[in-house]
């Protein structure tokens, strides 16, 4: 049973050995040790921000990732 | 009923403008934002990136809430992703409200709000190279002219 | 180099602003705003007269002094005149710049300047009665924000 | 010799008795003279400019008209 992650913007290009997928359930500990460790300091920044199934979490680190959920992270945003 | 659009492919912001403006006669004005990639010396394109099941929802709820707060009679947000080249639309905020002020203030809230406050990522091509670009400190300022 | 126009007939917005943006490709960001006869309650006509010698060259340093102020690549300033109906155009402003933040100023600039600074007389019809319109004093509030 | 004087907006309806032409030269004091009671008490007020030649007077009792000229009695605007 899997946990989906998914890297979005200039994380694509630093997070290419993270895995697609990882065992469920995933908590904030889990997906630090999942993405290896430069990966992992930049998602202890306050600017990158992570979703799971669908909502962007107002406290990542209560992260609580199910069977069939999507972890997005995401990194500061440069739109417009 | 705000008109909220992602598009993957290039757009013509007049023909949406005049759809627009049409379908909401005599309602006193119009305010709309285009922005178009720059041609900015030897830039070759951009590519905005977006995560699907944020963006547009996120991009509906800014709408609502220049709806209710600048009074509006309509608003119109498009967004284009994907890989664009310089004179091409990327934005088109439009809207329609009794009171000028309320137009124009409502467009500038839209696009402070595309710019840092969406989910997007920008990165440029020069001389066939990619590079991410980082969010302006100006962005932020921008957007913090907002907060409550 | 400023566009500014002064008309006695009916005209399309659109027309004017995809000209306008067409002959600034890649520019960055074009910001317009549109001004229409509301249709408010009974009103059947507003005419707005004007004084030939001053209102144009008015208009004009106006348009000069937005490019100036705000980095202008380029402005567009069309103002009705004569008796109009609800629905109808009264007034264009577009203004075009690198960054969105200078355009959409340019616009709002313009606006107040046009609105309580500018040589026109607005009257109303309701029941066939010819009303002549106070200035507001919202309107000079306003202007006054530009004032260095 | 004669100035021509032009009333805008509001004043239009309200100086119908107003001749179109006067005697040149035409300063201050003739133009109030000229234009009756109702109009002059008008003109009085800061918010009524008046342009001469096709120029907004700074300091409108400084009116100096001259034969040709035209003489613009402008309301408060109420314009866009």
């Amino acid at each position: 049973m899997a946990v989906a992650i998914v890297l979005l913007g200039p994380l694509q290009d630093l997070g290419r050995d993270v895995p697609g997928q990882v065992a469920a359930p995933l908590d904030w500990d889990g997906l630090l040790a999942a993405v290896g460790p430069a990966i992992a300091e930049l998602l202890r920044d306050d600017r990158v921000n992570i979703a799971c199934a669908g909502r962007v979490l107002a406290d990542k680190t209560a992260l609580d990732a199910r069977d069939g959920d999507e972890v997005a992270l995401l990194p500061p945003v440069s739109g417009g | 009923m705000p008109d909220v659009r992602l598009l993957d492919g290039p757009f013509d912001p007049n023909t949406l403008i005049a759809r627009f403006t049409a379908s909401n006669p005599g309602l006193g004005g119009v305010c709309t934002f285009v922005g178009e990639v720059r041609s900015d010396g030897d830039v070759e394109a951009l590519e905005l990136s977006h995560y699907e099941p944020l963006t547009l929802p996120n991009m509906r709820e800014l709408a609502d809430r220049a709806m209710a707060r600048f009074d509006l009679i309509d608003v119109l947000v498009v967004h284009r992703v994907g890989v664009m080249h310089p004179g091409e639309p990327i934005v088109c905020v439009s809207a329609a409200a009794r009171h000028r002020r309320c137009a124009i203030d409502a467009v500038d809230f839209c696009m402070d709000h595309l710019k840092s406050a969406a989910w997007f990522w920008k990165r440029e091509q020069r001389a066939h190279q990619w590079r991410w670009i980082e969010p302006r400190d100006e962005d932020y300022a921008d957007l913090a002219r907002w907060s409550e």
